[in-house]
């Protein structure tokens, strides 16, 4: 996921095999098979190139990357393909989760350990390890903080533009982002759906502010869809509102960096998450455990923290920030 | 004798599994009307295509003026100064007049259409055709078929070609029309150009041919014979190796005293025709005669509920049709052979048997399974009875020459018996042999019991194949009565009294 | 296994009246076969056993079955002159039509097959409405089923609220997830639509109806034929055809959802298309599709196992596809003079 | 404000020749002015002057420029006969490609015209393979096409490795920025290929010749049209445009990236099919075209003035094409009888 960026050596923000102890070195090569969906968007473009840069780094990990889809019934496919070859551990990012559920458990019965990765299944048999983001919980981010922004007035008018509206994370990002307007007495006045695309975000956002004459607070679920949104605000010459990303683009943390926009804010959502599956898988193959803790085994779940980055504590996540 | 303007020898085009120009030589001097002879399928438009560069030949070469040519496309002959009106009519129809006529050599200057200018133009072509009455802005789509026809030659004329070839122009023309287009190519002859002509009427080719060449299988089999002394006999036993009657069937038994099985009262479409009655009874062939747009299919057409009538009804057998409804006539029983073979009558990537077996598939099915062997042998007969060359009934029918696609089309309406038989232009490029074999047939078919309708342009065919004739003008009957009691000449006679009559109607009637 | 003989014995069958009708015989789809023979070559050499195992060849069968049932009641829309875009609309509706509570419910009660004959109901439901559209309405097909794709997904989500809808009827789960012989039901399933299709589109009337309804609607209509009937019975056989791909999906993926059968439209014309039917109507074939799906299917196959990047298997794609085709031409020129 | 200027001039002027040509006169455009009507009214009374503002009109206009480009190009090749579906992954390609890292470095010292004619040669250069595969290599338009628009988007994700390339260079944003009157420079360059290709559709030679070799290739080819080069000519022509939709999309968004133009293929021919262009060739309007993509553009402004959810959005969108389509019908023939 990295990155011509600014200074050359922090090349591998997203990928690190200088872990500590014994995990990093090398052992017995494990083959991993990973799927996710079409990479038509940044961050998923991001989460696959983070995976394949992983799995390169390791010598002892050979990845087989199936075709990125958008269709349950090819993923299920390159699944049963993986089971076919016998490899040692499943990286799935599941286009939709319950939909993988059940070849899921058929590599877990077939003795092949899967890692799920970001969308979750709708089955504890059906993966060894999960690692997700915390959908609802980003909502949730987003919606504190404008909720202290805002400070007590409850005649603020937010916005929202969210992103492929069918898919279920969506729903819950909306959900979380809902709730939390609620604690403080705001709701959603004006909300669209842009498709996780640069294009298909300034359409949406053009709209949206043609829609909303005035914006107080405006929050978009997506980092990728961000640029096309700031664009359409560019275009309208609008700027009486404050923006809050989402995912944490390495763009948009320099731009709350720079401060020179309405965005002022992001919620993460991390794009390590694929490269953490790889690790994760390779750990479990080779049955080694997570150095950092106690514990001998990996544990069975993991879930990422959905923080709000802002001005004061951006240094802190640029690092880890994807570039899309 | 002038030298040769165009010369051809030996040439050779196949297709896959057929061999349709087998060493064919033709020699075509300036200043005359060159006939081409032969059955249908002999050849003739393949050749044509050769020498309008549609077709590369196998073999063979071409001269031109003396010097060897080759046509790499067909723009090459147009440059060379040949120019084609081919047997299908090859318009755009979503193009105007005018557009059509310029089409691949168009007025413009800097790329931009001259419209005005092109518009002029095409009215001074369509006017020296005896055509004004066709707008050069009118969407072609639009016009008859006569129309198209008269589009095209327009379309020849105005690439001022040494070498005019015409492929069965007179086929969709009436008597008046032919006269026409024989005044343009006097003309044509006149100014030193050389005119390729090919018919099927024998009487046109007297009238204006100089010079015949006869085609037979794919090869020349006479040449440079006089076009206007040859015996007719001696050219029909040329194209087709045997004897033919020129008769038309007379009825052999008295018409059969019965009720009327086909009874058409007061119908009547808007714009198109008004007040039509008539009546069939079975084993009579009646005959709809009439100029070129006078309606004549629109009637057939509204009988068969292809257009829905306005105006009036149509029994069968007692049971008035619903309006608009191909359904129900199809149900009490009538079939319709339609005027344009290509666009209303055949599937033409389908194979000929296919095509023959379309309205009476329930026949040869079990519980909707087709039975491909009793269709095939079926179709295959009924091929067989109106003469389809190659006798091959898989033969996808895109692939026959146009007269024996015809032949398809009034195949399928023997197979499937009805009682009513609407055919309309049957014998519309079909050569001499084979016409009178399906005169015949139709004379057999009304003896077995069938009410026949016969539409055809050509008078003396309506006049001897039918019974009773309706004179159609200008889509009003204006005469009707039996067909001895009147020739050719009081035909035309009464259409001319019926627009003296309505002088004021004038419109396009193209 | 199942395929080699599908694919052989139809095939052969098939050839015979196409052959007879001059240039559509075997050749048609020699190339095709050709090209399904150099993939499956270069299967075996890149990755051997593990491109030829009977495990691959069953996930290579089972992931062409679903689009590839589509694809066959496409073949017939297609032959009779139309096109429709809504059928991966079509099959997303009825998978969560037939996958609500409420549908669940009453399979509990009364049996699985309620989820079968709903599914099936909808795609029907669709299918005609897109057909009355057309044929009466004379919307242009294209437009009509671009709004029947817009309308159906739409609908799809309000009623299942964006969620995705697990099936817990085990008796559902357990008839569409056997195996008989090791091989899922779902590929015998497709095998039978495969035949039942080249039966229905070369040997019955309605086959031959639909040829002459796509080769000259005019000629058809005249022959008595009634052409806008013909039209809807061929849209609705189409949304029969998506409702049995949607129980399908559902067995696999033991889910409804409005995101089924994404971009299906494409691939399943494509695959149509490619097998040699005629976009513009009057010549189809049913082996040509199976081929051309069972083509694209190996293609990914093929890439998964060789471990390509995303965007390398796209450009690779893209130039394949057109190498199939001209491959295809040759050989059936070649073989036809 | 120029949207009224723009439909009103050239629609009057295209009613002329089109009148001549029999029942293609105004009639044709009116059912779908009359829908736009219709659409604007329901904007202005459920939204009132947030759907009047002038700025809300140039912000339909500028969502409109872009797709309209495409959507005027794809008419040429739709009214020729043909049809293309990698229109999105061209313009992906295109806006990638001139927004390199290399690209702009030579902008930089070159001036910005080198972005605009990179993106624009390398959709010529997309356009006229798809044309010669089409034309010489005889592959149907659907799958050639479809090739492209894998191989295109493929090779667009690894030029731009799939990230979003900022696009820098100062010049290019102030030219293409620029708001002469108050209204965006693309706003211009739409108005400007509408009025061109109304001109070349309906005045010149071209134009003819893309009528009669979609209206009847072989009839075109034997009066001596060049027929397989003119093809080649209609898609290198809707390259082009979607070079120029490219830099219109990269002045809009001040990126470029391979997921632009997702799915553009299908809003770009349901525009022109909307708009009244026969699929199957030898018919096509400029203007029903533009009045295609004016409603679908409208469309989505009014919903999100509204509010609507975006399922429910899709429901409303496919009645609504339909009710539009129908109405387009019954009004055209009123008028022509
Ligand atoms: N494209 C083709 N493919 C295969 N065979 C063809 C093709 N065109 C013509 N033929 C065959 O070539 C032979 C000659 O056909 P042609 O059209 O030249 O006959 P014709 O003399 O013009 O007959 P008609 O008087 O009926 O017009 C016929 O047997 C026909 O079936
Ligand atoms: N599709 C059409 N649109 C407009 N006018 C038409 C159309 N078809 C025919 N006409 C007109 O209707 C009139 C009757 O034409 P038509 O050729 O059908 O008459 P007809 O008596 O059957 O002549 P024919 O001898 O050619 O069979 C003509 O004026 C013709 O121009
Ligand atoms: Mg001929
Ligand atoms: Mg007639």
């Amino acid at each position: 996921a990295c990155t011509n960026s600014s200074d050359g050596d922090d090349d591998t923000a997203n990928v690190s095999n200088t872990g500590s102890g014994d995990n990093a070195e090398a052992g017995d090569t494990v083959t991993i098979g990973f799927s996710a969906p079409a990479a038509d968007h940044g961050w998923m473009g991001a989460i696959s190139s983070a995976a394949v840069e992983q799995a390169e780094a390791f010598e002892d990990v050979e990845l087989v990357n199936a075709e990125g889809t958008n269709d349950v019934n090819l993923q299920i496919s390159q699944v049963e393909t993986f089971i076919n070859d016998k490899v040692d551990a499943i990286v799935l990012l599941p286009f939709d989760g319950a939909a993988m559920t059940d070849v899921a458990t058929r590599a877990m019965e077939a003795g092949i350990p899967v890692i799920n990765v970001d969308r979750e299944f709708d089955s504890p048999f059906a993966a060894r390890t999960t690692i997700l983001g915390d959908n609802y919980g980003m909502g949730v981010s987003a919606g504190r903080y404008v909720c202290e922004q805002a400070d007590g007035n409850t005649d603020a008018v937010v916005a929202e533009i969210a992103g492929i509206d069918s898919l279920p994370l969506t729903q819950d990002r909306s959900q979380g982002f809902a709730d939390a307007l609620e604690d403080c007495g705001l709701k959603v006045s004006n909300r669209v759906a842009a498709e996780f695309t640069v294009e298909s975000g300034e359409r949406a956002a053009a709209n949206l502010l043609q829609a909303a004459p005035k914006i107080d607070y405006l929050w978009n679920h997506d980092d990728d869809q961000g640029v096309g949104v700031l664009a359409a605000i560019e275009n309208a010459g609008r700027d009486e509102f404050v923006m809050i990303g989402g995912a944490g683009s390495a763009n948009v943390m320099r731009s709350i960096e720079a401060d020179d926009t309405v965005l002022k804010a992001t919620v993460i959502y991390p794009s390590t998450q694929g490269a953490d599956g790889i690790k994760l898988a390779r750990l479990i193959a080779q049955g080694k455990s997570m150095s950092d803790l106690a514990e001998v085994e990996v544990p069975r779940k993991i879930q990422l923290a959905a923080p709000i980055v802002t001005k004061d504590n951006v240094d802190q996540y640029m690092d880890s920030a994807f570039e899309s | 004798m002038p030298a040769p303007l165009l010369q051809l020898t030996g040439i050779v085009k196949e297709f896959p599994g057929v061999r349709a120009l087998d060493g064919v030589d033709l020699v075509v001097r300036a200043g005359e009307v060159h006939c081409l002879l032969g059955q249908n399928g002999a050849g003739k438009s393949t050749l044509i295509k050769v020498l309008a560069g549609a077709y590369q030949p196998d073999e063979g070469e071409i001269v031109m003026d003396g010097e060897h040519a080759h046509f790499a496309d067909p723009q090459a002959a147009l440059a060379a100064g040949i120019a084609t009106i081919y047997q299908e009519l090859d318009l755009v129809d979503g193009l105007s007049v005018a557009d059509n006529i310029f089409l691949g050599h168009e007025r413009s200057r800097f790329g931009f259409s001259r419209v005005s200018d092109s518009n002029r133009a095409a009215r001074e072509l369509l006017v020296s055709l005896g055509h004004p009455e066709i707008r050069p802005s009118r969407e072609t789509g639009s016009l008859s078929a006569a129309g198209k026809q008269i589009v095209s030659m327009a379309r020849a004329l105005s690439r001022q070609a040494q070498v005019i070839v015409m492929d069965e122009p007179s086929a969709v023309l009436d008597p008046d029309e032919v006269g026409g287009l024989f005044r343009v190519i006097e003309d044509l002859r006149a100014s030193g150009k050389a005119i390729v002509y090919i018919s099927h009427r024998l009487e046109e080719i007297r009238r204006i041919g100089d010079r015949l060449t006869v085609l037979k299988d794919g090869r020349t089999v006479a040449a440079d014979l006089p076009a206007r002394e040859t015996p007719t006999s001696e050219l029909i036993a040329l194209m087709t190796g045997r004897e033919v009657s020129a008769e038309y069937p007379r009825r052999t038994t008295p018409l059969p005293d019965a009720e009327p099985l086909l009874v058409v009262d007061g119908l009547g479409r808007t714009d198109e025709f008004e007040d039509v009655s008539f009546s069939v009874r079975p084993g009579e062939i009646v005959g709809l005669a009439g100029l070129v747009g006078a309606g004549r299919s629109e009637i057939v057409e509204t009988v068969y509920g292809a257009r829905r009538a306005d105006r009036g009804t149509v029994t069968v057998d007692g049971r008035t049709l619903r309006r608009g409804s191909v359904d129900a006539a199809v149900a009490a029983g009538l079939g319709l052979c339609p005027e344009e073979r290509k666009s209303q009558g055949l599937v033409l990537d389908e194979a000929v048997y296919r095509n023959i077996s379309l309205a009476s598939l329930p026949r040869f099915s079990r519980f909707g399974a087709t039975r491909d062997s009793a269709e095939r042998s079926a179709a295959h007969e009924a091929s067989r009875t109106v003469d389809v060359r190659p006798d091959d009934p898989d033969r996808v029918v895109r692939t026959l020459s146009g007269g024996n696609q015809q032949k398809v089309v009034l195949a399928r309406w023997l197979l499937r018996s009805c009682r009513v038989l609407l055919l309309d232009e049957p014998t519309r490029g079909v050569d001499v042999g084979a016409r009178s074999e399906i005169y015949t047939l139709i004379r057999t078919l009304a003896d077995e019991g069938l009410a026949v309708v016969v539409v055809s342009s050509d008078i003396d065919e309506v006049l001897g194949l039918s019974d009773r004739v309706l004179v159609v003008a200008d889509g009003r009957v204006v005469h009707s009565g039996p067909s001895a009691e009147i020739d050719a000449h009081n035909v035309l006679d009464r259409i001319l009294a019926s627009n003296e009559s309505s002088h004021e109607s004038e419109g396009d009637a193209a | 296994m199942s395929t080699p003989s599908v694919t052989g014995d139809t095939q052969t069958t098939e050839a015979a009246p196409a052959k007879r009708a001059g240039s559509m015989g075997v050749a048609r789809n020699l190339g095709l076969v050709v090209a399904l023979v150099i993939l499956c070559g270069v299967g075996l050499i890149t990755a051997g056993d593990r491109f030829a195992s009977t495990n691959n060849i069953i996930t290579v069968l089972s992931l062409a079955s679903a689009i590839g049932v589509v694809a066959i009641g496409m073949t017939f829309v297609i032959t009779g002159g139309g096109i429709d875009l809504s059928v991966g609309a079509i099959v997303a509706l009825a998978s969560v039509w037939a996958s609500t509570t409420g549908t669940q419910a009453m399979a509990e009660s009364v049996g699985w097959i309620v989820i079968v004959t709903t599914a099936i109901g909808v795609g029907i439901a669709c299918g005609v409405i897109n057909g009355l559209l057309i044929a009466y309405g004379k919307i242009v097909p294209f437009i009509a089923t671009l709004a029947m794709l817009a309308s159906a997904r739409g609908l799809a989500e309000i009623i299942a609220d964006r969620k995705t809808q697990i099936i817990r009827d085990q008796g559902f789960r357990d008839a569409l997830g056997a195996r008989p012989f090791g091989v899922p039901v779902i590929v015998y399933i497709f095998a039978i639509v495969v035949i039942v299709g080249w039966f229905l589109l070369n040997r019955t009337t309605f086959g031959r109806r639909t040829f002459a309804v796509g080769g000259n609607p005019e000629a058809a209509r005249l022959a008595g034929i009634k052409v806008q009937r013909h039209t809807v019975y061929l849209y609705a056989l189409l949304g029969a055809t998506c409702g049995l791909a949607a129980v399908m999906l559902m067995s696999r993926t033991q889910t409804g959802s409005s995101t089924h059968g994404l971009m299906w439209e494409l691939d399943a014309i494509a695959a149509v298309v490619i097998g040699g039917t005629l976009l513009s109507g009057g010549r189809g074939t049913v082996i040509g599709t199976l081929l051309g799906v069972l083509i694209f299917t190996t293609l990914t196959n093929v890439f998964t196992l060789n471990n390509l990047s995303t965007s390398v298997q796209a450009v690779a794609k893209g130039v394949i596809i057109v190498v199939a085709v001209l491959l295809q031409q040759r050989l059936a020129n070649r073989s036809s003079t």
